[in-house]
C-alpha cells in the first residue's frame, strides 16, 4: 500500500473517525471544532494526491489499492482514481471547511448529530469517486442518501419532513432501477467472459457487446437513478423541495457535489456500460435537458422564495451537463466535467448568501426582504458576484463549461463538425440543440437578475418581526461568513480564467470515453451492415 | 439407518434438550428454573456443533444443505432464545419474590421453552427432510408449538386472539399442502423427494403431479407467510409477544422455504427456462403480490408490529425471487445461485427481524403493556441509545440500505433474479424495496430523529438485559457480518448446491423454446 | 430583403467607394497586398507591455475594491482610476507610434483549451493588436481617462459610499472593453462583450436605491443577453465552421478566402448556408450591444446611471462594441447574403425612429440618449454600405461630441438637482460660472447636427450618407438618412435653444442625490434667498468645477481638431480614418480581401475586376461626395434653424427667428398640437416598451406561472400519485384484514382457487401460443 | 366368470386400486375436503370449524390411501398413520384453545375475535 494509497483512505477515514469523535467522545460544544479541524486537515492528503497524481495518465486509474471482501459477490474494496475523479474529490474535500464553517451559527441544537453526519457525508462522497468496483461504487453512491436524509429532515426548516421523505425515496426508487441495471451488465459480461467481476474497467470494456435491445434497457435502467439525481427534468420536482428545506450546508453540498453524482454516474457507468443505446437515445436526453433549462429557468423567474429560485436554477443549470454528455463529444464530455466542478461554486456560493441572509431576518421571502444592499453591502456583492458566476459571466466559472457544451451540441451533428474528430461520425444532437440551450443564458440572466435586483437592489425591507430570534446578529458578513465564501470566489475566478489546467487535466479520460463510444457505435453499425449484407445475400440467392 | 440418523444428530440433541428443560422448567427451586434458558442455549450449541460435523446426505437433493442450514438456525435459535427470556412466568416470578409459593402446574416456563426447541428441532427436521412423510411431520412439528406459544406470550386477549387464528388458519394451510402432498404420492407413487424427482425426471411431470406441487406449494404459502396465506400474519405478530413474533418471523418462516425448496428440486430448474411453467408462473405471481400487498399494507400502519408482520410478508416475497431463480448449474456460482441466496437471506432476515423485536421487547410502556405504536419508539435514540441504534442498524439493514448485511442479501437476490433472466420480477423488487423505505425510513426518524418530547405514551425499559443482548447482539452482526460475510456467503453456496446426480424434470419437458433466448444459440 | 439580394452582388462586385475612386495604389499593388497578406496569414508576437492596457484599468478595478473594503473616504479612487487610466491612454499612443503595419498577438495566459483528436479548440487570454484595434483603443482609453477625471469631480457627493465602487466598476469597465477590442479571440471578444454589458449593468443600477435605476440594468442586462445569445451562437458557428476561434486563423482560414473569393463575384450559393448565418447571429449580438432596432430600448432608459456613465459606455465607447464586431468580423459578414443588406436597413430604421422619438422628448438625457441610438443606427448603415470607414469615422466623432454633450446635460444635472426637463431650464449658459459648459454645449450640439465643414460630424455623416446614394438600390436609405440628419439638428438645437439659451430660469430637480447618505440638499440651502432670480427659493445651481470644464473643453477641442482626421490621408484612405481601416479585416478591400480574391483567380470563379470598385455614380450631375456635403448641409442649417424658430428665444439668441420668453413655453407647443396625438405617441416611444411587455414580457411571465403551476400540479403531482398508489392500494385491499377468522379463511380459499386457476390458464394460452 | 375373477384376484393380491375406481375413491377426498373447507368458511362455531379442518385432513387422508392402494405401496397408509396422529395433536390443542377462549369470551362464536385487523 503506497503513500498515497494511505491519503486517499485517510480523506474517507478521517472524516468518519472524526464523526466517531463527534458522536461518542466529543462535547456538543466541540463538534464544530472537531469537524472544523478535521476537514482543514483533510485537505492535506487531498493536496498531496493531487500533486503526485500523474495527470499525463489521467486516463488510469492511480493510486489504486484493491481488496477482496465479498469474493462470491465478486465485491472488492478496490478504489483508484482517474483524474476526473480526482478532480472531483478535491472538490468534495475543498467543499468540506466551506460548509463547516457555514455551519456554525446555523446550527446550535443537535450540534453531535450535525457535524458527526456531514462527516459521515464527506467520507461517502470521498468514496462515491475513488470506487473502482461498481458494487462498492453503488453502496457510496446510495450511503450518501442517509446523512443528507438526516441534515434535511432534523435541520431543515419548516416543510423539512416532507422534503427528506421526498429526496430520499425518490432517488432511492431510481437507484434500485440502477442497481437492476447494474446487475444485468456484471451479468452479461459474466456471459462474455466467464468471469464476475465488478471492476469497472473491465465491465466497461465489454459491456459494448450487449445487443441494442439489452443496452436500451440498462441504460433506461441507470438513467432511472441518474436522472433522478441529476435531476433531468422531470424527475426534478424532489431538488427544489429538498434545496429549499435543507440546511445551508446540506444545499450547498447538494448542489456541490451530490447532483454530480448523477451526472457522473451518466458519464462514468451510463454511456459507457449502454454506448450504443446512448448514442440512439442521446438525442432524447438532450431534448429533456434542454426542456430542464429552459422550463426550470422560466420557473425560476416567477419565484419569490429565493432558496427555490436558486433550486431551481440548478435544475436548468444540469440541464447544460447533460447536454454535454450527451453531445458525446470531447468538447461537450470536458464541458460537462468542467461544469461538474464548477457550477457547485457558483450555486454553493448562492447558498450560502441564502443561508446567511437567513440567520439574520428568518425569511427567505423576496416580498419580505429586499434592498439589503443598502443593508449589507458585502453580502451584496458577494451575492452579484455568484449571482454573476451563475449567469455565466465569461471569466467566472460557469461560462466555459457552458461554451462547450453549447458548441458540443452544435459539433455532434456530423454535417456541422469537421470530419476525423472524435465523436464527430455521427448526428446526436445539431445546432438546435445548441439555439434552444442557448435561450438559457437569457432566461438565467432574467432570473437571476430578478432576484439580485429584489433582494439587494431597491429600497430597503424588512421584516417587522426579525431580530426576535436568538442572539444579536452583527449587520453585515463576519469575518467567519467572509472566510467560508472566499475559496468559493477564488475557486469561481479560478475556474473562469484558468479551465485550461482542468480540460488538460481530463483530457486523456474523456477521449477515452469518446473513443470508446464511437468504436462501439463504429462496430455495431459494421456488423448491422454486415447483417443487411448477409440478408441482401440470402434474398439473392433462394 | 445409522446414516439417516447421523443426519439428525442436531435433532436429537435439542430433543433430549427439550426433555430436560421441560422438567427443569417446573423445579421448584429458583436456580434451576432460571437456568432452564441456559439449558436451551447449551443445547442449542451442542445441536450447531453437531450439525457443523453432519457429513453430506447422500441421495438427497441437496447433500449438502444439512450443515449450513443447521447452524444458522442454531445461531438464530440462540438469538431468539436470548429474546425469549422472560416471557412467561413473569407473574409468577414476582409472586415467588413478594414469598409466595412456587406453583408448577401454573407455570409455563418449561412447555415454553420446551416448544421452542421443539420448534426449532421441527425447523431443523425439515431441513434434513428427504421425504413428504418426514416433511409434513417436520412442518407440523414446527408448527404446532408455536400456535401454543403465541396464545400464552402475553396474558392479553390479543393472543388469545392470534393463538386462534393462527391455529385455524394453520390448520387449514396444512390440510392443503397435505392435500398436495397426496397428489404428488399419487402422482408418482412415492414419498422419498429424491425418487419422485426420479418419476419425474423419466415419465414427466403428470397433470396431477403438477396439481398436487402447485397445491403443496400454496399450502405452504402460509408457513412462509405469502400470499395468499398471508392473512394471519399481521393480527398473530400483533397478538404474540414481541420476543415470540421474532420467532413467528424466522421459525415457521425458514421451515416452509427449506420445504419449498426441496419440493421445487424434485421439479427442477431448467437451465434456462426456470422452472416448470405453471409453477414458475405460479411463484413469480405470488412473489410479486406478496411483496407489494406487503409493502403497501406495512405503510398504513401505526402498530409497529403490524408493520414487521407486513414487511415480513414482503420479505417473503423477496426471497421467492431466489426461489424461482433456482440453483442454476451445477458449481455455479453464489450471485446465481438463487437458493444460495435465499438462504443466505433467511440468515440475514432472521438476524436483522430479531433486532428490530428485540428493541421491541426490552422496551415496555410504564404501564407494563407492550411497546408497540409507533409513539413508542420515537425518540428512543436519545432515552436508551443502544436499543435505539439497535432499531435504526437494523431497520436499515432491512430497507436493504448498503451496505449493511441486508443489502448484501437483497444484492443476492437480485443478482439471482437478474442471472436467471427474471428481470421483471427484479424490477419489482427494486420498486417494491423503495415502497419499503417509506415506512423504514419513519420507523428510524422516529427512533433516532424525532426528539422523545414528541411521544405521547413514555416507554420504559424492560427489566431483562438478555433481550438487550439479543438487540445490540443482532446489531452488531448486521454491521460484523458485513466483513465476515464471506464465509456465510460460501456456506449458502455449497448448502445450495444441487446434487449433481440430481435428474431433472424440467430438463426433460418437452418445452417449446422461448424466443427470448434465441440470439444466445 | 429579396429584391436586395442580387443588388448586393452587384454591390461587392462593382461598387466603387469614392473614398477610394481615385484608385488605392496600395490595395492595387499587387506587392504591397501580398506584403501584407503575408502578416496576416503569420502573426506575430507583440511586445508584453500591451497587457498594461487591459491590465492598468484592472488593477484599477482592484486597488478600488481595495478602497471600497477598507472603507477609504477620500478621492483617491478617483486618482487612482486617472492615473492608471492615463498610463493606459499613453501605453495606447505608444501601440499606435510603435506598429509596423503588421498585426501582432501578445499572449497573456492560456485560458480555454480543448483538445480532440489531432485539432483543438483554443481561447487564450491574448491580445490582438491591428489597426482597428489601435483606433478603437485610443478614443476608449483616451476617452475613458477624461471623463474618469470628470467624474471625480461629479461624483464627488458620493465619496464614501459609492465612490469606490462607481471607480472600480469604471476600471473594470475599461479592461472589458480592452479586452472586447483587443482579445485575439472570438472567446476574449465575449468576455469583453459581458463584461461591459456587468459594468453596464453596475453603474446603470448605482444608484440602487432607486427602482428605476435597478430595472433599467436589469433591462439592459436581459436586452443585451438576448444579443449575446445571438453572439454567442455566431462564435460557435464559426467555431463549428471555421475550426477556430482566433482571428489571425480566421482570416487566414482557407475556407473563408474562398468563400470571399466566391462572394465577391456573388456566387453566394457556393457558399454553405451555415457559414452564411454566422454572420446573422453575430449581427444579432451587434444590434444588441448597439441598441438596434429592434433590440434598442435598453439604451433610453440607460440614462438612469450617473451621467459620466451615459457618456463613456452608452454614447461613447461600449455601444460601438457592435460596430467594432461587425468591422472585426467584415469578411464573415461579406460572406453572407442578407447579412449586411440587413444592417444596413435595420441601421436606418433605427436612425429614423429613434430621431423621431428624440424630437419628442423633454428629458435632455434621453434626448441625448435617442440621438445615440439613432447616430448608431448611422453607423450600421455606414456598415451595411460596405463603407467600414465611413462608420469607423463617425465611431469616433461620435464619441468625442456626444461624450461631450452628455457630459455637459451631466453637469446641468449635476448643478440643477437632478433636472433634465427641458421646459424647466432655460439660459443656463448665461448663468455665472456655465459659460464653458455652454460654449462646449455648443459645439457639441453643432457636431450632431453635423454644420457643415466646421463640425467633424459633418464630415463622418456625410461619408455614409454619399456612399447610400453611389450604392445602386439603396438610395433610399440615403434619403432616409438625410431626412434623419435634419430631424437630428432639428432635435439637438431644441434643446440648445431651450436650455441654454434665452431668459434665465431654472427649477431644481427633485433628485437630493438620493444616493447619498449625507444630505446634498442641505448642503445648498444654507444660502437660500441669495438667489432670488431662481424660482425655486432656497436653490442655486452648483456650477461645474475645473474638472468637469477643462474635461469638456478638451471634448469640445477634440470634435473640432478631429475635423483634420477627414483630411490626413485623404488621397489614400479619404482620411485617417480610413488609412486606420484600410490596414485592417475590417476593410472590405483590404489585402486580406485582395489576397482571398487572388486566391479566386485561379478558380473557376475569376471575375472582371478586383473586389470593391464602384463604378462613380453621378447624385443630381455632381460628384456623390459633393452632391451629400451640400444637402446634408442645407439640411443640417435647416434643421437648426427650425429649431430657432419654434424654440428659440426671442432676439438674437433665437437667431432672430425665435420668439420664446418663458422657459416653458414655445411656438412648437401650438404646432405640436396640430399634429393630434402624434407627438404624444412619439414623446411615448411610439409605445414600443409598451408593445414588447405586452407581446412578449407578460406572456411569458403568465407562461412562467402556468408552467410553475404544471411543475407544482401535473409533474411533482404525478411523481405525489405514484408515491400515492401504494398507499392507494393498501388502503383498497385493507379491508381483506378484516380480523375476522372466516374472512382471512374466505380469502386464502379463494387465493388458492384463483391462483390456480389463473396459473393454469396463463400456462394453458402460453402454451397453446406456443 | 367367477373362476376367472378369483385367479385374477389371486394372481396380484392384493390387486392394484383401478383408474375409475381411485378416480370414486378421489372425488370422494375431493368432495371431503371441499366440505371441510366450505364449512370451516361458513360455520362460526369454532368447535365445528375445527372439525371441519379434521374433515380436511381426513379427505387428504383418503387420498393417501386410495393412491397407496392404487400404487400398491405401504407409503400412503403410512402417511395417513402419521396425519392421524398429528390431526389427533391438533385436535387436543384446538379443545384446549377452545376452552380457554370460551372462559374470557363465554361464546364459541370465532367472530367475536376480531381486535386485531387493519
Amino acid at each position: 500500500m503506497s503513500m498515497e494509497v494511505i491519503q486517499l483512505g485517510l480523506l474517507m477515514d478521517l472524516p468518519i473517525l472524526a464523526a466517531l469523535l463527534i458522536a461518542f467522545v466529543g462535547k456538543p460544544k466541540n463538534a464544530y471544532k472537531i469537524a472544523l479541524i478535521t476537514s482543514l486537515i483533510t485537505v492535506l492528503p487531498m493536496l498531496g494526491l493531487l500533486a503526485s497524481f500523474d495527470w499525463s495518465h489521467g486516463d488510469q486509474y492511480q493510486f489504486a489499492w484493491s481488496l477482496s471482501w465479498l469474493p462470491d459477490l465478486g465485491l472488492n474494496l478496490s478504489i483508484g482514481v482517474d483524474s476526473v475523479a480526482m478532480l472531483l474529490i478535491a472538490l468534495s474535500v475543498l467543499l468540506g471547511p466551506i460548509v463547516v464553517l457555514a455551519s456554525k451559527r446555523a446550527i446550535i441544537e443537535n450540534r453531535k448529530m450535525y457535524y458527526a453526519w456531514l462527516m459521515v457525508l464527506q467520507a461517502a462522497m470521498v468514496g462515491v469517486f475513488a470506487s473502482r468496483d461498481l458494487l462498492l461504487f453503488y453502496i457510496f453512491f446510495e450511503f450518501t442518501l442517509l446523512p443528507m436524509f438526516i441534515l434535511i429532515r432534523v435541520f431543515g426548516s419548516t416543510n423539512r419532513v416532507a422534503a427528506s421523505m421526498k429526496f430520499f425515496l425518490y432517488t432511492f426508487t431510481g437507484s434500485m432501477m440502477t442497481l437492476a441495471g447494474m446487475v444485468y451488465v456484471v451479468y452479461f459480461v459474466s456471459t462474455q467472459t466467464g468471469v464476475w467481476t465488478l471492476d469497472i474497467a473491465t465491465l466497461t470494456h465489454h459491456a459494448g457487446a450487449m445487443s441494442l435491445t439489452e443496452q436500451t434497457w440498462v441504460l433506461a435502467a441507470l438513467l432511472a437513478g441518474f436522472a433522478v439525481k441529476v435531476p433531468l427534468f422531470p424527475f426534478h420536482t424532489w431538488l427544489p423541495l429538498a434545496h429549499t428545506e435543507a440546511p445551508t450546508a446540506g444545499s450547498v453540498i447538494l448542489a456541490g457535489v451530490l447532483l454530480k453524482l448523477g451526472t457522473y454516474g451518466i458519464y462514468r457507468f451510463a454511456i459507457p456500460l449502454a454506448p450504443n443505446a446512448f448514442y440512439e437515445y442521446a438525442p432524447a436526453i438532450a431534448v429533456l435537458a434542454i426542456i430542464g433549462i429552459i422550463y426550470a429557468g422560466l420557473i425560476c423567474w416567477v419565484q419569490t422564495d429565493i432558496k427555490k429560485l436558486v433550486a431551481y436554477s440548478s435544475v436548468s443549470h444540469l440541464g447544460f451537463c447533460v447536454l454535454g454528455l450527451a453531445a458525446l463529444n470531447v468538447s461537450g464530455f470536458s464541458g460537462s466535467i468542467l461544469y461538474m466542478l464548477s457550477h457547485g461554486l457558483s450555486t454553493g456560493g448562492l447558498f450560502l448568501m441564502i443561508g446567511f441572509m437567513y440567520e439574520r431576518y428568518h425569511t427567505r421571502d423576496m416580498r419580505q426582504v429586499a434592498g439589503l444592499a443598502s443593508k449589507m453591502p458585502v453580502w451584496a456583492t458577494f451575492m452579484v458576484f455568484f449571482a454573476m458566476a451563475s449567469v455565466g459571466l465569461p471569466g467566472l466559472n460557469g461560462f466555459p463549461s457552458e461554451v462547450l457544451c453549447l458548441i458540443s451540441a452544435f459539433q455532434s451533428d456530423a454535417a456541422w463538425s469537421a470530419a476525423g474528430e472524435p465523436g464527430a461520425w455521427g448526428s446526436t444532437l445539431g445546432p438546435w440543440f445548441a439555439v434552444f440551450a442557448g435561450t438559457g443564458m437569457v432566461i438565467a440572466a432574467m432570473y437571476l437578475l430578478y432576484m439580485v435586483g429584489k433582494i439587494c437592489f431597491g429600497p430597503l425591507v424588512e421584516p417587522k418581526d426579525h431580530g426576535h430570534h436568538g442572539d444579536p446578529i452583527p449587520k453585515d458578513l463576519t469575518a467567519r461568513e467572509i472566510t467560508s465564501l472566499v475559496p468559493l470566489t477564488a475557486g469561481c475566478l479560478f475556474f473562469g480564467l484558468q479551465p485550461t489546467i482542468l480540460l488538460d487535466a481530463i483530457e486523456k479520460p474523456v477521449n477515452a470515453t469518446v473513443n470508446l463510444v464511437e468504436h462501439s457505435v463504429e462496430s455495431m453499425n459494421a456488423s448491422n451492415e454486415q447483417t443487411d449484407f448477409n440478408i441482401i445475400a440470402e434474398g439473392a440467392n433462394p | 439407518m445409522s446414516e439417516k440418523l447421523a443426519l439428525i444428530v442436531p435433532e436429537i440433541l435439542l430433543f433430549i434438550t427439550t426433555c430436560i428443560v421441560m422438567i427443569t422448567g417446573q423445579w421448584p427451586q429458583r436456580a434451576v428454573r432460571q437456568f432452564t434458558p441456559w439449558i436451551c442455549g447449551i443445547g442449542l450449541i451442542a445441536a450447531a456443533g453437531a450439525a457443523t460435523a453432519t457429513p453430506d446426505a447422500v441421495g438427497t437433493l441437496f447433500p449438502a444443505l444439512i450443515p449450513y442450514t443447521k447452524v444458522i438456525i442454531a445461531m438464530v435459535g440462540l438469538l431468539l432464545l436470548l429474546l425469549l427470556s422472560g416471557t412467561v412466568d413473569r407473574d409468577i416470578e414476582t409472586d415467588v419474590d413478594r414469598g409466595l409459593k412456587f406453583n408448577p402446574i401454573n407455570s409455563n416456563r418449561g412447555e415454553f421453552y420446551a416448544f421452542f426447541l421443539f420448534s426449532l428441532t421441527g425447523l431443523m427436521l425439515t431441513v434434513s427432510a428427504d421425504d413428504l412423510i418426514w416433511m409434513f411431520l417436520a412442518l407440523e412439528l414446527t408448527s404446532l408449538p408455536t400456535y401454543i406459544m403465541v396464545t400464552i406470550s402475553t396474558k392479553e386477549h390479543k393472543s388469545r386472539e392470534a393463538g386462534v387464528k393462527y391455529f385455524f388458519l394453520g390448520a387449514l394451510g396444512a390440510a392443503t399442502f397435505l392435500y398436495g402432498f397426496a397428489m404428488l404420492y399419487g402422482a408418482t407413487g412415492t414419498t422419498n423427494l429424491a425418487g419422485i424427482a426420479q418419476h419425474f425426471a423419466t415419465n414427466g411431470i403428470s397433470s396431477i403431479g403438477m396439481m398436487g406441487m402447485l397445491v403443496a406449494l400454496l399450502g405452504i404459502c402460509f408457513k412462509i407467510a405469502a400470499f395468499p396465506m398471508h392473512f394471519y400474519t399481521p393480527d398473530v405478530y400483533q397478538g404474540a409477544a414481541s420476543p415470540v413474533s421474532a420467532m413467528l418471523a424466522f421459525v415457521p418462516k425458514t421451515a416452509g422455504f427449506i420445504a419449498m425448496i426441496l419440493l421445487l428440486a424434485t421439479v427442477g430448474w431448467h437451465a434456462e427456462l426456470g422452472l416448470p411453467g405453471e409453477i414458475n408462473a405460479l411463484l413469480w405471481i405470488i412473489a410479486a403480490f406478496t411483496m407489494t400487498l406487503g409493502n403497501a399494507l406495512a405503510l398504513i400502519q401505526r402498530s409497529v408490529k403490524r408493520m414487521l408482520a407486513y414487511s415480513s410478508i414482503a420479505h417473503s416475497g423477496y426471497m421467492m425471487v431466489g426461489l424461482i431463480a433456482g440453483p442454476g448449474q451445477s458449481g455455479d456460482p453464489f450471485w446465481r445461485n438463487g437458493i444460495a441466496a435465499v438462504l443466505f437471506y433467511l440468515l440475514c432476515y432472521g438476524v436483522m427481524t430479531t433486532g428490530v423485536f428485540a428493541v421491541l421487547s426490552a422496551i415496555e410502556k410504564r404501564n407494563g403493556q407492550e411497546a408497540d405504536d409507533i409513539d413508542d419508539i420515537r425518540g428512543l435514540c436519545k432515552s436508551y441509545p443502544a436499543l435505539g441504534w439497535v432499531l435504526v442498524i437494523c431497520t436499515l439493514s432491512m430497507l436493504g440500505f448498503p451496505p449493511l448485511l441486508g443489502f448484501i442479501g437483497k444484492f443476492g437476490l437480485f443478482s439471482s433474479g437478474v442471472s436467471s433472466g427474471n428481470i421483471g420480477l427484479v424490477v419489482v423488487l427494486g420498486i417494491n424495496s423503495a415502497i419499503a423505505a417509506w415506512y423504514y425510513l419513519g420507523l428510524i426518524a422516529a427512533a433516532y430523529l424525532d426528539s422523545p418530547g414528541d411521544s405521547v405514551s413514555t416507554v420504559t425499559a424492560s427489566p431483562f438485559v438478555s433481550r438487550k443482548i439479543a438487540g445490540v447482539i443482532s446489531a452488531g452482526c448486521v454491521v460484523l457480518l458485513l466483513v465476515f460475510a464471506q464465509p456465510l456467503i460460501e456456506g449458502a453456496r455449497n448448502a445450495a448446491a444441487l446434487s449433481p446426480a440430481t435428474p431433472n424434470a424440467a430438463d426433460h419437458a418437452p418445452l417449446a423454446p422461448d424466443p427470448r433466448h434465441d440470439e444466445d444459440h | 430583403m429579396i429584391q436586395l439580394t442580387p443588388q448586393l452582388t452587384t454591390l461587392l462586385s462593382t461598387l466603387t467607394n469614392p473614398m477610394v475612386a481615385l484608385s488605392d495604389p496600395a490595395a492595387a499593388d499587387p506587392h504591397a497586398a501580398a506584403t501584407t497578406a503575408h502578416a496576416v496569414g503569420e502573426v506575430g508576437h507583440g511586445p508584453a507591455w500591451v497587457l498594461l492596457i487591459p491590465f492598468l484599468p484592472l488593477l484599477g478595478f482592484v486597488l478600488n475594491a481595495i478602497y471600497a473594503a477598507i472603507g477609504n473616504k477620500s478621492k483617491l479612487p478617483a486618482w487612482t482610476t486617472v492615473g492608471l487610466l492615463a498610463v493606459a491612454f499613453a501605453t495606447t499612443l505608444s501601440m499606435f507610434l510603435s506598429y509596423d503595419g503588421s498585426p501582432y498577438t501578445v499572449h497573456a495566459f492560456d485560458w480555454i483549451q480543448v483538445h480532440f483528436g489531432d485539432k483543438s479548440m483554443i481561447a487564450d487570454f491574448s491580445f490582438y493588436v491591428d489597426k482597428l484595434t489601435i483606433l478603437w483603443m485610443l478614443f476608449v482609453t483616451g476617452l475613458a481617462t477624461l471623463i474618469a477625471l470628470y467624474a471625480s469631480e461629479y461624483m464627488s457627493n458620493d465619496i464614501g459610499t459609492g465612490y469606490c465602487r462607481f471607480f472600480s466598476a469604471f476600471g473594470l469597465f475599461v479592461f472589458s472593453m480592452s479586452c472586447l477590442v483587443m482579445g485575439d479571440n472570438l472567446l476574449m471578444l465575449y468576455l469583453g462583450w459581458e463584461g461591459v454589458g456587468l459594468c453596464s449593468y453596475l453603474l446603470i443600477g448605482y444608484f440602487y436605491k432607486k427602482p428605476s435605476a435597478v430595472a433599467a440594468a436589469k433591462k439592459a442586462f436581459i436586452v443585451n443577453r438576448i444579443g449575446d445569445l445571438g453572439l454567442a451562437l455566431g462564435i460557435y458557428l464559426t467555431f463549428v465552421h471555421f475550426g477556430t476561434l482566433e482571428f489571425a486563423e480566421l482570416f487566414s482560414n482557407e475556407k473563408l478566402m474562398g468563400y470571399v473569393a466566391d462572394a465577391s463575384v456573388g456566387n453566394f450559393s457556393a457558399i454553405p448556408g451555415q457559414a452564411q448565418w454566422i454572420a446573422l447571429l453575430l449581427m444579432i449580438g451587434a444590434f444588441g450591444k448597439s441598441a438596434q432596432f429592434p433590440l434598442y430600448v435598453w439604451l433610453p432608459d440607460a440614462m438612469e446611471g450617473p451621467t459620466p456613465v451615459s457618456a463613456l459606455i452608452h454614447a461613447a465607447t461600449m455601444v460601438t462594441a457592435g460596430v467594432y464586431l461587425i468591422a472585426r468580423m467584415y469578411p464573415v459578414f461579406l460572406v453572407s447574403e442578407f447579412a449586411l443588406p440587413t444592417v444596413a436597413w435595420i441601421g436606418t430604421i433605427t436612425a429614423v425612429l429613434a430621431a423621431t422619438i428624440g424630437m419628442a422628448q423633454f428629458d435632455i438625457k434621453r434626448i441625448m440618449a435617442y440621438s445615440t441610438v439613432s447616430q448608431l443606427g448611422y453607423m450600421f448603415a455606414g456598415l451595411g454600405l460596405l463603407t467600414t470607414t465611413g462608420a469607423a469615422f463617425h465611431v469616433l466623432t461620435h464619441a468625442f461630441f456626444k461624450a461631450l454633450l452628455f457630459l455637459a446635460c451631466g453637469a446641468v444635472m449635476h448643478g440643477f438637482a437632478g433636472q433634465l426637463d427641458l421646459r424647466k431650464l432655460s439660459g443656463v449658459a448665461w448663468m455665472k460660472g456655465w459659460g464653458i459648459v455652454g460654449v462646449t454645449m455648443l459645439i457639441g450640439c453643432m457636431n450632431l447636427a453635423g454644420l457643415p465643414y466646421i463640425t467633424s460630424g459633418f464630415y463622418s455623416k456625410d461619408m455614409i450618407i454619399a456612399e447610400a446614394f453611389v450604392t445602386p438600390g439603396y438610395s433610399i436609405i440615403g434619403w432616409l438618412l438625410i431626412v434623419t440628419a435634419i430631424l437630428t439638428a432639428y432635435y439637438t438645437f431644441r434643446v440648445y435653444f431651450r436650455v441654454f439659451v434665452g431668459p434665465q430660469h431654472a427649477e431644481p430637480g427633485n433628485e437630493h442625490h438620493d444616493h447619498d447618505d449625507h444630505a446634498h440638499g442641505e448642503e445648498h440651502n444654507h444660502d437660500a434667498g441669495q438667489h432670488g432670480d431662481h424660482h425655486s427659493s432656497g436653490f442655486h445651481p452648483h456650477a461645474p468645477g475645473w474638472a468637469v470644464n477643462v474635461v469638456l473643453a478638451v471634448l469640445a477641442f477634440a470634435s473640432i481638431a478631429a475635423i483634420s482626421l477627414a483630411y490626413i490621408d485623404k488621397a489614400e484612405h479619404h482620411g485617417w480614418v480610413g488609412s486606420m481601416v484600410h490596414d485592417s479585416t475590417a476593410y472590405f478591400h483590404s489585402p486580406y480581401v485582395e489576397q482571398a480574391h487572388h486566391a479566386a483567380e485561379g478558380t473557376a470563379h475569376a471575375v472582371d475586376g478586383p473586389v470593391g470598385f464602384k463604378a462613380p455614380k453621378a447624385v443630381f450631375g455632381m460628384d456623390a461626395h459633393t452632391a451629400m456635403i451640400l444637402i446634408t448641409g442645407i439640411g443640417g442649417i435647416f434643421g437648426v434653424l427650425v429649431a430657432a424658430f419654434f424654440h428659440g428665444p426671442k432676439g438674437w439668441q433665437g437667431l432672430f427667428i425665435g420668439g420664446r420668453t418663458e422657459a416653458a413655453k414655445c411656438r412648437m407647443d401650438a404646432v405640436a398640437r396640430r399634429f393630434g396625438p402624434i407627438p404624444k405617441m412619439a414623446e411615448n416611444k411610439w409605445y414600443v416598451d409598451e408593445i414588447y411587455h405586452a407581446i412578449l414580457v407578460a406572456p411569458l411571465r403568465v407562461f412562467s406561472h402556468v408552467l410553475h403551476w404544471l411543475d407544482k400540479l401535473l409533474v411533482d403531482g404525478l411523481v405525489n400519485l405514484f408515491g400515492f398508489l401504494p398507499r392507494l392500494f393498501a388502503w383498497v385491499i385493507r379491508p381483506s384484514q378484516s380480523g375476522v377468522l372466516q374472512g382471512y379463511a374466505v380469502n386464502m380459499a379463494g387465493g388458492v382457487v384463483i391462483l390456480l386457476v389463473v396459473v393454469i390458464v396463463v400456462v394453458l394460452r402460453a402454451g397453446g401460443a406456443a | 366368470m367367477i373362476d376367472s375373477a378369483l385367479v385374477l384376484a389371486q394372481q396380484s393380491f392384493p390387486a392394484p386400486l383401478g383408474d375409475s375406481m381411485l378416480a370414486h375413491y378421489l372425488f370422494v377426498s375431493a368432495a371431503m375436503f371441499v366440505i371441510g373447507l366450505v364449512g370451516f368458511v361458513t360455520r362460526k362455531n369454532m368447535i365445528i370449524m375445527f372439525l371441519c379442518t379434521e374433515l380436511m385432513f381426513q379427505g387428504a387422508g383418503l387420498a393417501l390411501i386410495a393412491f397407496g392402494r392404487h400404487h400398491l405401496g405401504a407409503d400412503g397408509q403410512t402417511f395417513v398413520i402419521f396425519v392421524l396422529c398429528v390431526a389427533a395433536a391438533e385436535a387436543a390443542m384446538a379443545l384446549a384453545l377452545v376452552v380457554l377462549l370460551f372462559r374470557h369470551r363465554e361464546t364459541l362464536s370465532a367472530e367475536a375475535w376480531k381486535e386485531l385487523n387493519g
